[in-house]
């Protein structure tokens, strides 16, 4: 890490011109804190303006710079330089999705999966006012911390349950399933649950934890989705309602 | 409007891995010896039958065959590994599905395997003495 | 289509009652039984008592479940769409050799 | 070229888009809404960013009296009323509808309750939040509850609006000319409404919090369109922005609560240098405050090496901080730094404009059919916006544009657009792909970030400003100038994209300084060199600006709209800014 320059080796792909992607390789400077989002930034900015990436927000709230980065999924604005040891940086889109140009992918798989899950919260109509829930009782113990999900699809383009069967519903909307099937103030949760233990549902997850590995806000879907399986069985010999 | 049509000419998505991570490897080994292991047991039911059909002599020479043949000999130690193997990892999957250990779930895989090298290794002493 | 919800389950239950039984099965081969090479004898005197020949039975159902199922769950896995063919094919299998490897053990015991 | 008829159009999927849509559905599910959102819906913007959380009153100890007062006061009393009062007035009620109808869960107190935080500049603790990253769920739940009713509402992503249209006399916005991002498609949305929330453009300053999409697209098009604007020289700067060299992730805010909780800000020589500025309310003073106060510590050289100031939460234990304030502790984490137990540089960073368009309590603007909600919109804040005030002003208002967006929707007709202007609009984005060779747009929007920083910044005078306006409108004329570098490259061209953005943010960084050079006097974030005193005798009144037409600008100026607290009871009390 010694020199200041990084070499950038960044996918191109123009699906309405190129028979086959190719990689284009850049000479970046370094500067201090320089995150993977500031390498493509400069590279579109400064040397070559075609290429095409998504970001928005750059300190990890939004989802949208999830890229393939050094062999893992990973945002790129979250993504210090420094931490990947090495000034060699391959920089791929996001796996399993398809692509629009370049690192910008379609995140339509993704959110139609998403939907699928009916992600939204129905509240239970005798519920008009909001639910009284003490911190120590628990109940919300576990279903908070998996709320941070911020659908970058980082989990999704890691997934190899994902890349084998397109019809996999994958972590990310399995994730929410199970924020909304363990919240007692919802009202559909038993109809989740018919989604979620169909084939292309949570039967499919076999404790990769790929997710986990690459989940920028450290979340561990694969626990929801075991959450999941226990709850479906439940269901199943009628123990959950 | 246009999104929703984008989609379908864009059919390219690249399928790279996360090779890194143990759970990864842990499945795949997991799969490989489990599809070994299938076979394994639909030969051994059908060589079993088949020779028990023409007798005890025809099952006694059979034996004799697969447990003196020094390739079939090996064959059957990494069979014994892929036994091993699946169980334990079968044993760390349990313990997910009831559960527990998904912060542990690294740690747990390690202990498994040096486990089964233990049992493995004490199987190949008794069977290369 | 909760089958798959019961599947799932006896696939659990069946990987925990075979590392008891192939545990077994494994012990009294390698560790019980340190002779070189099998005999006929040697097994059918081991076959005469009911306990082993539970034993052998469930070991064959539950092994015979589990090998299946686990061969089905990892076809789904890849995109399988002829599930009912699938599944009709891997029944017959199985139950063939569930009535294959039955034959098997009832000549231990005669 | 497409063309979608439909009944509402909304630009923008933030707090304010999202709830919009949602509230036309939810008034009346027979209307047809139009959606549209420059990045991916929920994630592009600032609402998402949102960290602190949302102010309201929910315990009986508290009034919305105290909350309206707290809002004026931080204000520097240039608010308008009408609208800061229905701010505090349904705050209440918006919160209460994110928890029981779209599903939030905020934090919650030891009895269950919901857990309210202290935040600067209020007489009580009445932050909402969701940990220290409390966009994150607001704008998600909001999401999925759009996703809910996709029928209806028509989601276009990455699909960015160039301009409004108008009918012949100028008087009503008929809708919009979008741009599809991925394909480049040009098309038109026929409607009968139109909200924009879009956002600011505070992203035009070269330390700055918002998101990069969001360039004040929908101020520059209102203007453009001859909406009035209020009070645009009022640009907030947050105090604590994190200083992270020239990494793009300088500038991002370390959240408004570390103040609350109790954190230090301390200069490079290790003073607790607010003793200077707030005696009595020290940290705890109001963001425009404790900005100027870490600005001026700088510029006088008692800031750090990098030019920053610090916070400092370690003696507060290391444990707390890392549990109140999680999502802080991780960011600060990236740069190699440990908040919970180390001082971090941070500095005045470019944050929300008070300013925007014009409008009255149903969010209707000057102009018929144009709605305007959240931080486009001007004249809630005043001055200074209060930190838990944004997203609150972003969900209130976006409830009550959707509102008023389905009763209009069910009274008006569908008027035609003028294709002349169409072509018109499509000739002014579509040129820069036409030229072969021309200016670079790099360039110049690295030069309006440093230009605004230096010279309609924390600090102000008469003459730069002057520089400023004189130099932006020559900026304005460069980047009509600017050329994309492949011109056969319509695909998701961010280049063409910039240009764009560059040019919504040189319209609205006009907007800003004009206000500021007219403004005579120092009042909340808006502080002059030659004018420090705040002037309650003449300036309690807001800047109005429009376009004249070819985008030149004209002002004029009203008293505030006093409706509750006059401008007498304010020279008696006599507060100095």
């Amino acid at each position: 890490m010694s020199s200041r320059e990084i070499n950038a080796k960044i996918f191109r792909y123009d699906p309405e011109v190129d028979a086959e992607p190719r990689f284009d390789e850049f000479k970046v400077p370094l500067i201090d804190n320089m995150a993977v989002l500031d390498v493509v930034m400069h590279v579109q900015n400064y040397i070559d303006k075609t290429l095409a990436f998504r970001c928005s927000c750059r300190i990890g709230m939004c989802g949208s710079c999830a890229m393939y980065i050094n062999g893992k999924p990973r945002l790129a604005c979250r993504t210090q330089v420094k931490s990947l040891g090495t000034n060699n940086i391959t920089i791929m889109p996001l796996p399993n999705l398809p692509i629009i140009r370049d690192l910008a992918t379609d995140m339509e798989p993704f959110f139609e999966k998403w939907k699928k899950i009916k992600p939204y919260y129905v509240g239970k109509s005798e519920l008009t006012e909001p639910a009284v829930i003490r911190p120590d009782s628990g109940e919300r113990e576990f279903i908070d911390q998996m709320l941070d999900c911020i659908t970058c699809g980082c989990c999704y383009g890691a997934c190899s349950m994902v890349a084998t069967n397109e019809d996999y519903i994958g972590p990310a909307a399995l994730n929410r399933a199970y924020t909304l099937i363990a919240d007692k103030r919802d009202a559909i949760r038993i109809e989740r649950i018919n989604v979620v233990g169909r084939s292309y549902g949570v039967w499919r997850c076999h404790d990769q934890f790929n997710c986990a590995e690459v989940c920028p806000k450290k979340l561990v879907p694969t626990k929801s989705i075991q959450q999941l399986k226990k709850r479906c069985v439940l269901q199943k010999f009628g123990i959950f309602k | 409007m246009p999104n929703r049509e984008m989609a379908a000419s864009q059919r390219y998505a690249t399928h790279s891995q996360v090779w890194g991570a143990v759970g990864m490897w842990a499945w795949i080994l997991h799969r490989i010896t489990g599809i070994g292991l299938v076979l394994y047991i639909l030969l051994h039911t059908t060589l079993m039958a088949s020779s028990l059909i023409r007798g005890s002599e025809a099952f006694n020479a059979m034996l004799t065959i697969l447990m003196t043949n020094p390739v079939l000999h090996y064959m059957e130690l990494l069979l014994v590994g892929a036994v091993i193997y699946h169980g334990l990892n079968g044993i760390r999957l349990l313990l997910f599905d009831i559960g527990i250990g998904f912060s542990r779930q690294k740690e747990i895989f390690w202990s498994a395997m040096a486990v089964g090298a233990a049992m493995w290794i004490y199987v190949i002493m008794i069977k290369l003495s | 289509m909760l089958v798959n919800a019961i599947t799932w389950l006896l696939q659990r239950i069946s990987a925990a009652l075979l590392l008891v039984v192939l545990g077994l099965h494994l012990w009294l081969l390698y560790v019980a039984n340190p002779a070189e090479i099998i005999q006929f004898s040697e097994a059918k005197a081991r076959l005469v008592t009911g306990s082993y020949v539970t034993i052998y039975v469930l070991l064959l159902l539950f092994g015979l479940f589990h090998a299946l199922n686990g061969l089905y769950t990892v076809m789904v896995d890849t995109g399988l769409r002829a599930r009912l063919v699938t599944i009709s094919i891997l029944v017959i299998l199985g139950v063939t050799l569930f009535g294959v490897g039955l034959y098997s053990v009832v000549q231990f015991i005669m | 070229m497409n063309e979608i008829k439909t009944d509402v159009l909304i630009l923008g999927s933030g707090g304010a888009g999202l709830f919009a849509a949602l509230h036309v559905y939810d008034n009346n599910p027979s209307l047809n809404v139009v959606l549209a959102t420059k990045g991916l819906i929920g994630k592009c913007g600032c609402s998402r960013m949102v960290q602190g959380g949302l102010n309201v009153v929910l315990n009986p100890a508290d009034s919305v009296d105290k909350h309206f007062m707290d809002t004026i006061k931080g204000g520097g009393f240039v608010n308008n009323q009408d609208l800061a009062w229905t701010l505090v007035n349904d705050a209440p009620k918006t919160v209460h509808e994110l928890e029981v109808k779209v599903g939030c869960f905020f934090d919650r107190a030891e009895d269950g309750k919901i857990h309210q935080k202290a935040f600067a500049g209020q007489s009580f603790d009445r932050t909402v939040h969701v940990a220290d990253l409390s966009g994150i769920q607001i704008i998600a739940r909001l999401t999925d509850q759009i996703f809910r009713r996709e029928e209806k509402i028509k989601v276009l992503e990455e699909t960015r609006a160039l301009d409004l249209l108008t009918t012949e006399e100028g008087d009503r916005v008929v809708g919009a000319v979008m741009a599809n991002i991925r394909t480049g498609e040009i098309f038109v949305v026929n409607a009968k409404v139109v909200v924009v929330a879009t956002g600011g453009a505070a992203s035009m300053y070269k330390i700055s919090a918002p998101s990069f999409d969001k360039t004040g697209d929908g101020m520059a098009m209102c203007f453009r369109a001859g909406a009035e604007f209020v009070d645009m020289e009022m640009l907030q700067f947050h105090p604590t922005g994190l200083l992270a060299g020239q990494s793009r992730l300088s500038g991002s805010v370390l959240e408004e609560g570390l103040r609350g909780a109790g954190g230090y800000m301390i200069n490079g020589l290790g003073e607790r240098y607010m003793e200077r500025y707030d005696p009595e309310r020290m940290e705890r003073s109001t963001r425009d405050r404790v900005a100027r106060a870490g600005y001026m510590e700088i510029m006088a050289g008692r800031g750090t090496e990098n030019e920053g100031v610090m916070i400092d939460m370690t003696h507060l234990g290391a444990e707390f901080v890392e549990k109140k304030f999680p999502g802080m502790c991780e960011r600060v984490k990236d740069i190699g730094k440990d908040l919970a137990r180390e001082p971090v540089e941070v500095s005045p960073t470019a944050h929300f404009q008070m300013g925007g368009v014009k409008i009255d309590i149903h969010c209707q603007s000057s102009l018929k059919g144009l709605l305007v909600a959240g931080e486009d919109s001007g004249g809630v804040h005043g001055a200074n916006r209060l930190g838990g005030n944004g997203i609150c002003e972003s969900t209130v208002f976006g409830r009550r544009a959707g509102d008023t967006a389905a009763a209009l929707a069910e009274q008006e007709v569908l008027r035609p657009y003028r294709q002349e202007q169409v072509e018109e609009i499509k000739r002014r984005w579509l040129k820069f792909y036409k030229r072969t060779d021309g200016v670079d747009i790099y360039p110049i929007r690295d030069e309006i970030k440093l230009l605004m920083w230096e010279k309609v910044g924390v600090v102000r005078d008469g003459k730069k400003l002057q520089e400023a306006v004189a130099r932006l409108d020559e900026l304005l004329e460069m980047a009509g100038q600017a050329y994309v570098a492949n011109r056969t490259l319509s695909r998701y061209n961010m280049e063409w994209n910039d240009i764009i953005n560059v040019t919504n943010w040189i319209t609205v960084g006009r907007l800003v300084a004009n206000g500021a050079l007219l403004r005579t006097e120092s009042r909340g974030s808006h502080y002059r060199t030659d004018y420090v005193d705040t002037d309650n005798q003449n300036w309690l009144v807001n800047i109005f600006l429009k376009n004249k037409g070819n985008l030149e600008i004209e002002s004029f100026t009203k008293p505030i709209v006093a409706s509750r607290f006059s401008a007498e009871e304010i020279r008696k009390a006599n507060i100095k800014y």
